[in-house]
């Protein structure tokens, strides 16, 4: 897309690979351009979410008891699988910029399908989840009933949980509001996240990362890392607010 | 009066055959260009159509208020003029106006690159603008929009029913094209600059653009996580804002203004960057101080983000945690005074010619130190329960965006308008219109303090009588400040073609740009520049000139 | 380009599978222990005890799987900013929060 | 003067014969307010002038035609610290002194008259304790402290005075206050300066400020024969409040008379001064704090009462200080078996 230009410093240093992009003098620096404005991306990433974490930590001081009934509806075995799964998908795509790094194309390969798969599985369980929100009326503003957590219905194989005042259960469509913003959100990057890896996929198999040219892997492994970090908070903060009660 | 121009033989020169203008032809060779300067010029283009939308919605605001009732227009078309106008005027005209314009263009050849780090961002980024402007326009023509620009809750979530929610997504939109453009510089300054440019021969326009960088990264993502926030509310009322479902309005505000309050830095500080710049160059001296004025942006940067609650000490918030930003309100407001008493110490034993820029330049050391004192009004608590939600605040902040930003931005495109175009201004017209703009600023914007103290509240489309006068002072103010305005669109223009060519270096600058053909190549130097001189160093600046007397010679 | 020139030899680091492999491992029981802690009754440390785990996860993630241990100062700058400025807007507006029930003098 | 057109004319002798900078001073804190206001001109004079000095008198004496070389000078750390620390001295003496006059603004005192204010789209409607109700004005007498507790039945509103220099902005959900104390007769601009949609700017009216005796006849004349703390029993009453609230020692709610101005202790081990917001808040949330000893079972009146009603309650509560009257009340209708339903019925249907 850039004009053509004369190579100017022709000549001027030693061997040039043929991704430098014109203006940059060195491998080197194009290289640690392309990961710093990775890392302010997700700097502008942090604080994206950051805005909901905010309103998170003050929802859930003042309406404790509603999110503590909230997060009890969540299933924990399958949040904990989810998270195994996003860490184990991390790994792979860490060992996915190792093979480029270290220039294997099929291990690339495999590593990308991997944590194809594994993100796929993530946001299948996910929409199992959320499935079953809007079964049991968990949906603020669409599809929300408070009076589920006033009469909480008994679960097969657990302890009855104690109903909620009315005007506290009323309080769980905000932590339902939080739920679904910050999981969508995440959800949201994981989709894209998977649309690059597709895209990196077909590049991988034509051999694209062949010469060294990893940029794109090592940012998009930033990119994936970040939102793994992204869950690991989301995890304990959603699912685990006081089990134990 | 004597001058430091210094022309070419308009006879013999000629503007260079090869330059970034002429490297490629067609309008696709624009629209898909990477090249830092054709992006900055496309984003002149635009972001001076949307300042002329905004500025004829002020227009329609001035008039509005000539009488005290509300009969050119109703109420409700009254608030949406003013949405709009502040919408436009912020986010699609000063957010960007110095930094994707002079920024873009000037930032890589200052510190001696080829282009940003990132060309294809660049160019995402303006299509981004453009979407986010389309959008806007978009929201105006199909029935508009009035929630003000601070799109408030509960207000705007559920009892409007204007366009809220496509001018949530523009700004929205928008907000990504800023904060492309603040990544695109952070990178290229961290990672660009040219052998010997360490970072404290950094021209100043760099080190404030560098600051104003890091706050759109870093703030504009919570304005945008705010604005969705808005939008699902509004869609499908999610609660989280809604004090009905017990939601809390106070807390769209902090994070409103988490990004707000960091804006108007946004909004000033590459301003002051070129104000450094033409003060230094018109007197003929460095900067006086110079790493006191760099650490000053970085100083405002930081402070900048701990700020605030200075917008909403009289909306219930804890009067303890008042105490906290009032206070810190204070403390970001003295990098700003060791600025403006660098510059002018840097007059001192000068040698100064008054050049539009130059004039343009002390509008805006005299107009923005009068708004940046009447923001320390605001910032102390006591006196903001009186203040606040008058047109004393409207008054204060158009002296620092109008009065301090718009001059400074004025004063930047005259002062590169030779690099860019390879062409002069006119000289004499465009001092009459820097003095025009100075004058009928003072008349529009005066008035409004007095209007402030007197209690009369802002977004009114109807006031009582006894605030008539003002009104009409500030109306007619208004009048010759437009006309102040539309002189340079229009010699600017002309000059494109008739202007007297400029040869490299009119002015005699210091800067990298300034060693470079008007209008530069694309790829701005024949040989990456290898830096060993200080930034504002005229005694180098005359050795050079001396050596290439002797070599032609 | 100033701060290039003076690593440029230096090799870009790569970090050994082995690395990568204890880590993801370390990542998992730490999963299940913030599982298992969160069972316990430990009134209001639970929050602390799983906000603790998953601070201990996300900066091992950031450190190795992003590589930050191996970066130069720039990107641990880089990322100790964005965290500076998440605290801001978290205790900052907590700020308000936490001071309003203590009315006025 | 034939030749200046008459419209301008008229104009100027207008606006030369009404110039004002400040509006008129007619509340205590007006003239300690503008007093800081003055301070910070003058400062603020000094300092714009000090810049004009230095960029004209350099202007003149180092212009090209006079100095036609210039000398380059570093920089003075002296220098710096001194426009570094003057400043900063100067603004913190502003913020001390402004945060003083903020805490005075809205800390009331302690015998204060309570007004209290709702605002809605798009009118003021302001309830005295004596149940005088009245729209887009304020009567008060002079010299007396009023505390304002506002509150916002839809978007934000600010109700804005300016001649006592007074604002404070009325939210939605949450009770604000803000106490004044007029010190001048006359009539004064009433405003919502905070933008609240279409007739924002219609939002406005007047505050009467009268003598004692004037205050009085006012009273008087527009009261409507029951006061807020009357409404506020009835109400009580018939939303079977009395149910749990009487005082009884084996009741199932606590005691409330005295209860305003206390400090409670929750389960959660926090303490607690009851104030207006709390006692609104225990009616419309009341599990989100529950009082030590007390199950939480008292039920949410949330869009059950009007704001209106919430402050007759609340009104009611504060002035409750004892509870006689509520146990006169059940014990009369201990004969009927549904208590407290029968009471309701008796008394006939209070409109909340
Ligand atoms: C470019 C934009 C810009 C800039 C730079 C500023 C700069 C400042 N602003 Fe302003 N402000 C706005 C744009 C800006 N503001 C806008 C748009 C609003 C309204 C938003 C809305 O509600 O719609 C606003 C509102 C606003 C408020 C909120 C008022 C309210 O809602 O109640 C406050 C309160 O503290 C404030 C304070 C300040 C301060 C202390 C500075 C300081 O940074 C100023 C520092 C500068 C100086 C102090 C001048 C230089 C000093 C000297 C030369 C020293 C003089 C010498 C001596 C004292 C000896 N501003
Ligand atoms: C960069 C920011 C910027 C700029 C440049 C301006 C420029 C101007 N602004 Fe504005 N203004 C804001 C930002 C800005 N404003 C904001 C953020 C608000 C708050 C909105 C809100 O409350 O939500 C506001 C609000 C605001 C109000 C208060 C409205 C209210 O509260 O009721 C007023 C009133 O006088 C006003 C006037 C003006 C005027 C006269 C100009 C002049 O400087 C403009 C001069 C330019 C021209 C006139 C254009 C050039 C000439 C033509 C195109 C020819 C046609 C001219 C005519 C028809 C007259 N502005
Ligand atoms: C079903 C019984 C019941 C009814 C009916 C009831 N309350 Fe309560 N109320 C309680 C209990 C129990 C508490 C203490 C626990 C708590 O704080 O929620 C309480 C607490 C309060 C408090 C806080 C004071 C304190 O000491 O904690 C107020 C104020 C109050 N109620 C007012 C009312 C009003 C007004 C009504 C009627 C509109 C009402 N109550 C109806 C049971 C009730
Ligand atoms: Cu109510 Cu403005
Ligand atoms: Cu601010």
């Amino acid at each position: 897309m850039d004009s053509p230009t004369v190579a100017v410093h022709e000549g001027a240093h030693h061997e040039h690979p043929s991704y430098q992009r014109h203006h940059f003098v060195t491998m080197d620096q194009q290289r640690e351009s392309a990961s710093f404005g990775m890392w302010l991306f997700l700097l502008t990433e942090i604080m994206f979410f950051g805005g909901m974490f905010t309103a998170y930590l003050i929802y859930r001081n003042w309406y404790y008891p509603a999110f503590v009934a909230g997060s009890h509806t969540l299933s924990i075995v399958l949040g904990t699988t989810n998270t195994a799964v996003l860490i184990t998908s991390s790994f792979t795509m860490a060992m996915g910029v190792w093979c480029a790094e270290t220039r294997k194309r099929s291990g690339l390969i495999l590593s990308i399908l991997l944590t194809l798969v594994l993100g796929l599985v993530f946001l299948g369980i996910k929409s199992v989840e959320y499935h079953e929100k809007w079964v049991q009326h968990h949906v603020p503003g669409l599809r929300f009933d408070a009076m589920t957590f006033v009469h909480p219905k008994a679960e097969p194989g657990q302890p009855v949980e104690p109903g909620l005042p009315l005007d506290m259960a009323q309080h769980t469509e905000i932590y339902f509001s939080l739920y679904f913003a910050m999981t969508g959100m995440h959800a949201l990057h994981m989709i894209i996240g998977m649309g690059l890896l597709i895209f990196m996929l077909i590049k991988a198999v034509q051999g694209a990362y062949d010469e060294g040219n990893i940029a794109f892997v090592e940012n998009f492994g930033l990119y994936w890392h970040f939102v793994d970090i992204v869950w690991i908070f989301l995890f304990p903060l959603l699912y685990l607010i006081s089990r134990h009660q | 009066m004597s001058s430091i121009v210094s022309l070419p033989d308009q006879t013999t020169a000629r503007i260079p055959k090869r330059n970034y203008i002429t490297n490629e032809n067609g309008i696709m060779s624009w629209l898909l260009t990477g090249d830092h300067k054709r992006i900055a010029i496309l984003y002149l283009i635009s972001i001076t159509f949307f300042f002329f939308i905004g500025g004829a919605l002020a227009g329609l605001i001035r008039l509005e208020l000539l009488t005290p009732q509300s009969d050119l227009m109703a109420a409700d078309t009254y608030n949406k003029v003013f949405s709009m106008h502040g919408i436009i005027m912020i986010f699609l005209f000063l957010v960007p106006s110095v930094p994707a314009t002079l920024g873009n263009f000037l930032i890589p050849i200052m510190i001696g690159a080829k282009d940003l780090a990132f060309p294809k961002i660049n160019l995402l980024s303006w299509y981004l603008y453009l979407a986010g402007g389309a959008l806007t326009l978009w929201a105006m023509i199909s029935g508009g929009v009035d929630t003000g620009w601070t799109f408030t809750v509960p207000l705007s979530t559920h009892y409007l029913n204007t366009n809220v929610v496509t001018t949530g997504l523009a700004i929205f939109i928008a907000g990504f094209a800023s904060i492309f453009t603040g990544l695109n510089f952070i990178v290229t300054i961290h990672r660009m600059r040219a052998p010997g440019m360490t970072w404290f021969k950094l021209p100043l326009f760099v080190w404030s653009n560098y600051a104003a960088s890091i706050l759109m990264v870093l703030g504009t993502p919570v304005l945008a996580i705010t604005l969705v926030l808005v939008v699902l509310e509004r869609t499908i009322g999610i609660g989280v804002f809604d004090p009905s479902k017990g939601g809390d309005p106070i807390l769209f505000q902090h994070l409103f203004w988490f990004y707000s309050h960091p804006a108007v830095y946004i909004m000033i500080l590459p301003g002051m960057g070129v104000i450094s710049e033409v003060i230094s160059t018109f007197s003929r001296k460095r900067v006086f101080g110079y790493s006191a004025v760099a650490f000053s942006s970085v100083a405002i940067a930081v402070f900048g983000f701990f700020v605030w609650e200075h917008h909403m000490f009289i909306m219930g918030v804890s009067n303890y945690s008042t105490l906290v930003f009032s206070f810190l309100t204070m403390l970001v407001a003295v990098p700003s005074a060791i600025k403006i008493f660098n510059w002018a110490f840097t007059l001192y034993k000068g040698s100064i010619t008054f050049e539009t820029p130059m004039l343009y330049a002390f509008g805006f050391m005299g107009l923005f130190t009068i708004g940046g004192l009447t923001g320390v009004f605001l910032g102390s608590s006591g006196t903001d329960i009186h203040l606040t939600e008058t047109y004393f605040i409207v008054a204060h902040f158009h002296f620092v965006m109008v009065g301090g930003m718009l001059m400074a931005f004025l004063a930047g495109i005259h002062f590169w308008w030779p690099k860019m175009t390879g062409r002069m201004y006119p000289e004499k017209i465009s001092q009459l219109a820097a003095v025009v703009t100075f004058i009928g600023f003072n008349f529009t914007f005066f008035p409004q303090f007095l209007l402030g103290m007197l209690g009369m509240p802002r977004r009114y489309a109807a006031y009582p009588p006894e605030f008539q006068v003002l009104n009409v002072f500030s109306t007619a103010g208004a009048t010759i400040l437009g006309v102040g305005y539309l002189l340079p669109m229009i010699y600017l223009v002309w000059s494109l073609k008739y202007g007297k060519i400029a040869g490299a270096n009119p002015w005699q600058a210091t800067g990298l740009e300034w060693q470079i053909q008007s209008p530069p190549l694309t790829e701005n130097f024949v040989e990456i520049p290898v830096v060993t001189q200080e930034a504002y160093d005229y005694e180098w600046l005359d050795r050079q000139k001396e050596r290439e007397v002797t070599q032609v010679g | 380009m100033s701060e290039m020139e003076a690593k440029h030899g230096e090799e870009h680091h790569i970090v050994s599978p082995k690395i990568y492999v204890l880590i993801a491992l370390t990542l998992l029981i730490c999963t299940a222990l913030t599982v298992g802690a969160s069972y316990l009754e430990l009134g209001p440390w639970n929050a602390v005890v799983a906000l603790g785990i998953a601070v201990f996860k996300a900066t091992l993630v950031v450190l190795f799987f992003m590589h930050i241990k191996y970066s130069s100062k720039l990107m641990k700058l880089t990322v100790g900013a964005g965290l500076f400025t998440f605290l801001a807007l978290v205790c900052m507006s907590m700020s308000d929060y936490i001071s309003r029930a203590w009315g006025s003098f | 003067m034939d030749h200046i057109s008459p419209v301008i004319w008229q104009f100027l002798v207008k606006w030369l014969t009404n110039f004002a900078v400040i509006p008129p001073e007619a509340s205590k804190v007006a003239p300690q307010v503008d007093a800081l206001l003055l301070f910070m001109t003058l400062v603020s004079l000094v300092g714009l002038t000090l810049v004009i000095l230095l960029v004209v008198t350099f202007s003149i004496l180092y212009r090209r035609e006079r100095n036609p070389v210039a000398t380059q000078i570093e920089g003075s750390t002296l220098l710096e610290a001194t426009w570094t620390i003057i400043p900063l001295g100067l603004f913190l003496v502003m913020f001390v002194w402004g945060s003083v006059l903020y805490f005075r603004i809205y800390t009331p005192p302690p015998n204060a008259m309570q007004m209290y204010v709702v605002g809605k789209q798009w009118m003021w409607k302001v309830e005295h304790p004596g149940g005088q109700h009245e729209i887009n004005s304020l009567h008060v007498p002079v010299n007396k402290p009023v505390q304002l507790t506002l509150i916002s039945q839809d978007v934000f509103h600010s109700f804005s005075l300016p001649a006592f220099r007074v604002k404070r902005e009325a939210i939605p959900g949450r009770y604000t206050t803000v106490w004044f104390e007029a010190t001048r007769e006359g009539t004064y601009h009433l405003f919502c300066s905070q933008y609240c949609g279409t007739a924002h700017s219609a939002m406005i009216g007047q505050v009467v400020v009268m003598s004692e005796d004037d205050y009085k006849k006012w009273l008087a004349s527009s009261t409507s024969g029951v006061s807020l703390a009357q409404n506020g029993e009835r109400l009580f009453a018939s939303l079977s409040c009395t149910a749990c609230h009487n005082g009884t020692p084996t009741a199932r709610g606590p005691n409330l008379a005295g209860v305003y101005g206390s400090t409670l202790t929750l389960t959660n081990g926090q303490k607690v001064t009851v104030d207006d917001e709390y006692l609104r808040q225990a009616i419309l949330n009341p599990s989100a704090r529950i009082t030590q000893g007390y199950a939480p079972i008292m039920p949410t009146y949330q869009g059950q009462i009007s704001e209106e009603g919430l402050f007759s309650l609340v009104e009611y509560i504060k002035n409750l200080n004892s509870n006689y009257r509520i146990q006169q009340t059940t014990t009369t209708t201990e004969l009927a078996p549904a208590a407290t339903a029968a009471a309701v019925g008796t008394k006939g249907m209070v409109k909340p």
